[in-house]
């Protein structure tokens, strides 16, 4: 018997017994002997929990992360301030081992909080609905998408060439059955060139897609496409933003986006190597019954009284099956819950100041490393929130560029294998509110060694003085 | 709650259980300090004004303690599995083990980036190739990718697998064979996968049945889905002659694996054979539901259908190396920002570690044994439309009550009264009055008892005081829910301003 | 809980909350499984049979499950710090910071064994030395030891200094004085430490009686105790003067330090000054109490007494460099097994950490100025006998009510319908019918005022409808329990055998 | 403001007013200028939450434990399993920030765990009561003491020479002021010598004080020391015993004990750098009125339904005061709530599983010890439980050897500076039911290392061979 697996041989017998059966093969008869296991499943015995926690503590140990180095990493996933009181909440059993809350009256509390989230969302977005969450980032993407293709005619969703190149690769994948094809806009400098936005460009288009900031960390003329894009039945604007810069940056809904898609990562989650996140999905009104996702909402019950329940699921798969809007199902409901009580934490002051403090030691970062000899920015006139490209002196190597670095203590960033504007290998340099200056000047003395002494890092220097 | 004069603990409207966190909130207060705040007393961020927003966005604000408490309160407000029993039928609401969540927050997976290069992470990679691997061995299937965050994701992954694969043989097929008892999510995979759903009755045995499948299937047909045991909790004992009625047609059998937890160890669909298959990793493999999510969907695909799994692929070497493979010409691509659900991959991992062969076997066994055990001690009662041995979970009907004047959704609410969390109601759609009941393994026998005596407690009260019923829940923290009502006056998300 | 035909969700008796572990068990079941468990049935243990227990012990057997089930739902019945205001004054029951429950958690502190030599955890012993030195720097006094695992251990353990003080001067002092508002323990350890007590008494503003003082103290007192605040909240004005008539005789000045959260900041006790004193780190420093502990109580000295520490003595050499010293001659010697409560240690350095020099004073002046917003709202409806401000706490006297026929008990009872822990009771002694309040600085002001209203009513409820009073609580786990009733028949321990 | 102080200067405002003054100094008039802090405290300003867990973390990591070594030091303090399970209990705010039961109605949780604590001690000791918690092992002891020299005439309390010296000197600084002093009993090997119990060698005695396993691990001979203490008025026999080893030793009240103390860590609760754990008290009936510290009882409550109260509060210092049965107020309560989880988890079989598989695993480490050169057991007569103390050879250092045995992720155990029969430093070598086959094969190799190649540890030696 384990310890989950209950029942003494008694209590076997008397449930055998109960069930009119003398064993349990009586029980599974109608399984075919051909297709039975024999001999048992082909993998190890069990081991007991502290054996277990040894081995996944070995894996663990063998990776190095943000114990070890100041994560100066980001594209979409971003080494920011968890409060600890948040772990605490999402950890409780009460949320984290119920499930979808289909049965409201005991369930309160796991609604409430989805509502909590889509308010903070639409609040961030400024715009007029959310929902429940998406599986992450890029899938919420691809809905966005879906739902463009069936709310405009046409065959062509017009992107920028700086999404998210992951995000990129799931939108393919998604949209390939629909017959809508992704056409990539002209880019200039590490921005995209939307200037040739124009009806007759626009023809045919279900949708623009833009991300703020965009894959390189720029700023994007949001205004501007949101500008071509205004009037009834254009293609929708859906724009991928970094939840956390909302607090700072104009929202989707200020220039005059559909549709905002992006991570609640962001917002005080952690980073889980990708996964899991969840997928932020806000739009204007007029979309509701074509929003993919739960959505949670609030009435009475039978004595009067405010009440929380899921809204609107006839769009879900479980009621309109093969016309669903979309076919999720389990969403990311604890990570938004994590992203909502990280957000309560901080507050508005909190979430603008974290966005504040990211730029400002993003614009720092990006100001000592012009001092590093050899290297770029890789657009030097893109304005960017806290994140940007570098570009490394032709011939080297970002990954070993990255691999000496860590020798410091620090992350230098996401290696990027062609930069805009000229050839060789960059860096994706990401800073968040949880840097410190010292980290920042670490960083940069990490990156001129990394460069101009490869293999010797502080600690060596510094043995070597003493 | 019963005494007169008595307060509700928070401020405001008596009957609000508790306020929102946006009504709570004061301007002002902090919840959280970050590091070095001062120096913006000294530096400008330099970001144009023209992408900037012209007013903070109206977060609400709260100190640490009071966020604390709100969210701590709001918690107990739900039912869950550490409290009492949830027979939510095809969720698998087993016990989600502590140590896979001790496993989940070791900072070694826990706060990795997921664009570290392959050489800073060697563990977490090796940890989802092995995790593939024995979930293979466990499935007797050529090859499995964990990249699908939940079950739906697997299924449409698989489709458009299926979509490529007969794009690359030189196939038009168009149609996706659902049986009438499926899931909501497999024809609507099937749709966002490019297919048109057909749907296949069931019998009276509540299996498909093999010769109307027969009349269906045909060179148009691209993928049979079918959920092993059904959803009626039945094991398809046709399934060998399904998959040659299937593969007869050049078809691929495809396995919805969201009941496997009756199975494992029993039957290898690989042996069936398969082609495909999608798991949820929060039903069979124990990982906690979160109140919705996030789960995890692996799949598993035969030799043939391998080369077209999601890029990138944590794959072995020959050597023995691990790494993450992203030059597969033939895969459909990416289906998720990075490599899915990692944490959730992690618990699962824990999961199979800690049980391991036998340990798996015996659990399924146990489920099975579980629900057997209920459905006998409830099917004098309750109308049993399928009237045989069940696997993991089974589906009474509530006609009879229906007949007095009780739905199926005043039992479900009258359960709540008893402390339990009710059975899936109305579904599958293929019975009436559905109540569909799967225990798990994690019960012992006397809760199963309590839970029966609730069961016929509440058919008794059906017959002799119906109102009892009819007018559930009478002690959860809100009475019932005017879901209509919510529809008819939409209020998705607060709109007062922050207090 | 108030419909009809409802169960209570444990088995067995419908008038359990929740059955007993044993009462749960059934034999056979496992709640965790060791590693390498099969190897019994190879190896033999060793051990002589005489030295071996003839049958098992009668233990509770339960699933993993079961046994989360069972302290989960007893958790609930608990009223506690994240739930809602819990002004037990006294005891500072403030909010105890989930940062510092992380770093507590840390393998590094939370898995070293305590015999490890020094060189393999120099972090924990900088970390011992930090948190004294930054203590001292706080309390303005020579030197601190963490040792004592509470407060009352870190006041024995001052009175153990004093006794050997004395004893190295050649005097032979015996009385130990506390003033009659003094906490228990003060007269408790006295005892312990060999001291006989005297007790001077308070003047009519809440304060010692300096003449009354001057009169007891004499060539025979070796420490006067003094709480600062003392227990009424009240500064001792006089202080000064206490010190000088106290010092005069050469005696000792002790400062039972459980209110130093009203005047962290304010006043450093060195420069009262005072000779020794107490710190309660689960109160002032925010390390939760754990349903009755653990604490932590350390210690400080002036530069005549700090010979006389506890050994090992956390210490720092000229060059820097932490160790435990444990070679003090004069030292009184070991007050607990190994360093004290290192886990409340650790918590308590992060809170100094986080909150540092301003911090910790913003939060007494909150603490302050909470109890005095408190007491100037109560103070019309209940009789506050000393009727000034206050400092963390106050101390109200229920003697208006108790002419109704309401009792201080009752109103502390009929509080918990309104959510609220009640106040300290019946202490201090000095007061009639005492209500002792401290809201802590962790509450703001909108909290603050439903507690008082909450009060008031209940005030109200005294004179219009004292049973609603006298009957409460109404909507608590259980009633009223009856304490005389279980001390006359004592169930000290559940008698059953295991299920 | 802080994260934890809320008032807002409006707040402020307002709150001054109620109060009818005009400033914060208005307030604490009373306090004298002459010593009000000036300029402010002369400590640091505080940080913010991540910047303080950085540096707890840094602390921490200077620190090799449990995460790094196999622990085989035990004398007292144990790395025993601790179910995750536990700590997720534990860490409930519920149980953790709650204080004191003293209003029942809202404290049934702390009290029925309580209970149920006290049951599993009374189980597990085989006495009749037993406490809510003391702090320690070490004042248990004393309070033990204490309690006998309040209920026997005398002057002095026979001790084995063998308890745990730390206890002892805790003993001793509590005993000081009573009068009683604490007189060794003579030793033999490892063992106590107890032939010399009479009823002379009694008289004035307060009580006898034996440890089981004693400080060196070996099993003495309680049950002669039960039968020389038989009787009416006799000194008290105080039983010092490992609680995780009475799953398989005879139980105290099986020899005569007449109160068994312990420490509730090796019930299942982490090692804390030995504190907190919590100190456990069980006795006869007939002390149930001088028992030191909390109780809780099971009555009924005005509705006649069962609750549990705190019981013979009388006996405590907030009521009885100078003449109180010990000063203690705060106890260990969530230590013994960890230790009850842990035990409910384990359960009857687990729990002597857990006690044979020490012992088996203790004996085969003694033996393949027994192969190491140069190494011999400091008594090989004594029987032993899961410790044992082992002889280094003249001239070697144990810190020495317990440095070079951490090259192979070994804790050697703890240093001994003289081991009896026989000059020479030694080990205390202790084995837990956590400890694997594979690490006492470990140990042993890494023993002889240190001991015949103290420059080179297994790892050091993969390196040269690959
Ligand atoms: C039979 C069946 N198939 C598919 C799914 C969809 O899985 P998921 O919710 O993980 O997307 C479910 C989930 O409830 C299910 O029960
Ligand atoms: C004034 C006072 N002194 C001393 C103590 C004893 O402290 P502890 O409970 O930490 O032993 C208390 C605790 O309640 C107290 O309030």
């Amino acid at each position: 018997m384990t310890a989950f697996v209950q029942h003494s041989p008694e209590d076997r017998a008397r449930m055998l017994a109960g069930i009119g059966v003398t064993s349990f093969d009586d029980i599974v008869a109608d399984v075919p002997a051909s297709i039975r296991v024999k001999g048992g499943l082909p993998i190890p015995e069990g081991l007991s929990e502290p054996e277990t926690l040894a081995r996944m503590g070995r894996l663990a140990r063998r990776n190095v992360g943000g114990a070890e180095l100041a994560c100066f990493a980001g594209g979409g996933t971003y080494d920011v301030c968890v409060p600890a009181a948040t772990k605490a909440i999402a950890s409780r059993p009460e949320f984290a081992t119920a499930y979808t809350p289909y049965q409201a009256e005991v369930s309160q509390g796991t609604l409430q909080s989805i509502y909590e989230f889509q308010t903070i969302v639409t609040r961030l977005t400024d715009l007029d609905l959310a929902n429940a969450s998406m599986y992450d980032a890029a899938t919420a993407l691809a809905e966005a998408v879906l739902l463009a293709q069936s709310a405009r005619p046409g065959d062509r969703v017009l992107v920028s060439p700086y999404l998210h190149p992951n995000h990129r690769r799931v939108l393919d994948t998604l949209l390939e059955p629909t017959g809508v094809t992704a056409v990539e806009l002209p880019s200039r400098g590490a921005r995209t060139d939307v200037s040739g936005l124009r009806p007759d460009t626009l023809e045919g288009a279900v949708a623009v897609v833009m991300q703020q900031p965009n894959w390189l960390g720029a700023l994007e003329d949001m205004r501007l496409v949101g500008a071509a894009l205004e009037g009834d039945g254009k293609p929708l604007f859906i724009a991928s933003v970094d939840l956390s810069s909302l607090a700072l940056l104009e929202p989707p809904g200020g220039y005059g986006a559909d549709i905002a898609v992006g991570d609640a990562q962001s917002l005080g989650v952690p980073m889980n190597y990708g996964g899991p996140s969840a997928g932020v999905f806000a739009a204007k009104s007029e979309f509701l019954r074509r929003m993919p996702g739960r959505i949670a909402g609030l009435g009475r019950d039978a004595r009067g009284q405010r009440a929380f329940t899921l809204a609107f699921q006839t769009r879900e798969q479980h009621i309109r099956r093969a016309r669903a809007t979309s076919n999720i199902c389990t969403n990311q409901a604890l990570v938004a819950l994590q992203a909502t009580v990280s957000t309560a934490l901080l507050g508005a002051t909190g979430r603008r100041r974290a966005a504040e403090l990211s730029a400002v030691k993003a614009h720092a970062l990006a100001e000592r490393i012009g001092h590093v000899a050899g290297v770029q920015l890789a657009d030097s006139e893109a304005p960017f929130f806290r994140e940007f490209a570098i570009r490394l002196p032709a011939g080297v190597r970002a990954l070993d560029v990255l691999r000496a670095m860590t020798r410091d203590g620090i992350l230098g960033g996401i290696p990027l294998s062609n930069v805009p504007g000229g050839g060789g290998e960059g860096l994706l340099v990401a800073v968040t509110e949880k840097r410190t200056f010292e980290e920042i000047e670490a960083y940069a003395g990490a990156l001129d060694r990394a460069l101009h002494q490869p293999n010797g890092s502080r600690a060596a220097e510094m043995e070597k003085v003493s | 709650m019963s005494a007169p004069n008595v307060r509700t603990t928070a401020d405001g409207d008596a009957r609000v259980i508790e306020p929102t966190i946006f009504e709570l909130s004061r301007p002002g207060r902090r919840g959280f300090r970050l590091p070095e705040e001062n120096a913006l007393a000294d530096h400008a961020h330099g970001i144009p004004e023209r992408f900037l927003r012209h007013e903070d966005a109206d977060l609400p604000e709260n100190a640490e303690l009071n966020v604390l408490r709100h969210y701590t309160r709001l918690s107990t407000l739900n039912h869950h599995i550490e409290r009492e029993m949830y027979p939510l039928g095809s969720c698998t609401m087993k016990y989600n083990p502590k140590l896979c969540e001790v496993a989940a927050d070791l900072p070694g997976f826990r706060d990795l980036h997921p664009a570290e290069p392959a050489e800073f992470v060697p563990g977490a990679i090796e940890l989802l190739v092995d995790l593939q691997e024995r979930l293979a061995a466990v499935l007797g299937m050529h090859a499995v990718a964990v990249q699908p965050a939940a079950g739906a994701q697997g299924e449409l992954t698989c489709l458009l697998m299926a979509r490529h694969y007969f794009r690359d043989l030189g196939q038009k097929r168009t149609k996706v064979i659902v049986p009438d008892s499926a899931h909501g999510t497999n024809p609507a995979s099937a749709t966002f996968a490019g297919f048109t759903t057909v749907e296949v009755p069931s019998n009276e045995r509540g299996e498909v049945d093999v010769e109307r499948l027969r009349e269906v299937v045909d060179e148009e047909t691209a993928v049979m889905m079918i959920t092993l045991p059904n959803t009626l909790g039945l094991f398809e004992s046709k399934i060998r002659e399904i998959a040659e009625v299937v593969h007869a047609k050049g078809a691929l059998l495809y396995m919805d694996g969201a009941n496997f937890n009756a199975i494992v160890g029993l039957v290898r669909p690989g042996d069936v054979p398969f082609d495909f298959l999608h798991l949820n990793l929060h039903k069979t493999f124990a990982t906690p539901h979160g109140g919705g999510g996030p789960g995890a969907g692996p799949i598993a695909a035969s030799a043939a259908l391998a080369p077209y799994l999601p890029t990138p692929l944590p794959s072995r070497r020959d050597d023995g190396a691990c790494f993450l493979d992203d030059d597969r010409p033939k895969s459909i691509g990416r289906m998720h920002g990075w490599y899915g659900n990692f944490g959730i991959l992690v618990r699962a991992y824990a999961y199979l570690l800690y049980h391991g062969r036998d340990g798996l076997r015996d659990i399924s066994e146990t489920a099975v044994l579980n629900a057997n055990y209920l459905r006998a001690r409830l099917s004098g009662e309750y109308h049993l439309p399928h009237d045989r041995a069940c696997m993991h979970e089974f589906v009474l009907s509530g006609s009879r009550q229906k007949a007095l004047g009780v739905r199926t959704m005043d039992i479900a609410k009258r359960l709540l009264d008893f402390g339990f969390h009710p059975p899936t109601v109305y579904f599958p759609l293929i019975v009436e009055e559905a109540l569909m009941i799967e225990p798990t393994e994690s019960e012992n026998v006397e809760t199963l008892d309590r839970f029966a005596e609730a069961m016929l407690d509440i058919a008794r009260e059906a017959r002799e005081a119906p109102d009892v019923v009819k007018s559930a829940p009478h002690t959860t923290p809100v009475g019932r829910v005017d879901e209509a009502g919510a529809a008819r006056n939409p209020d998705l998300c607060w709109r007062g301003r922050c207090g």
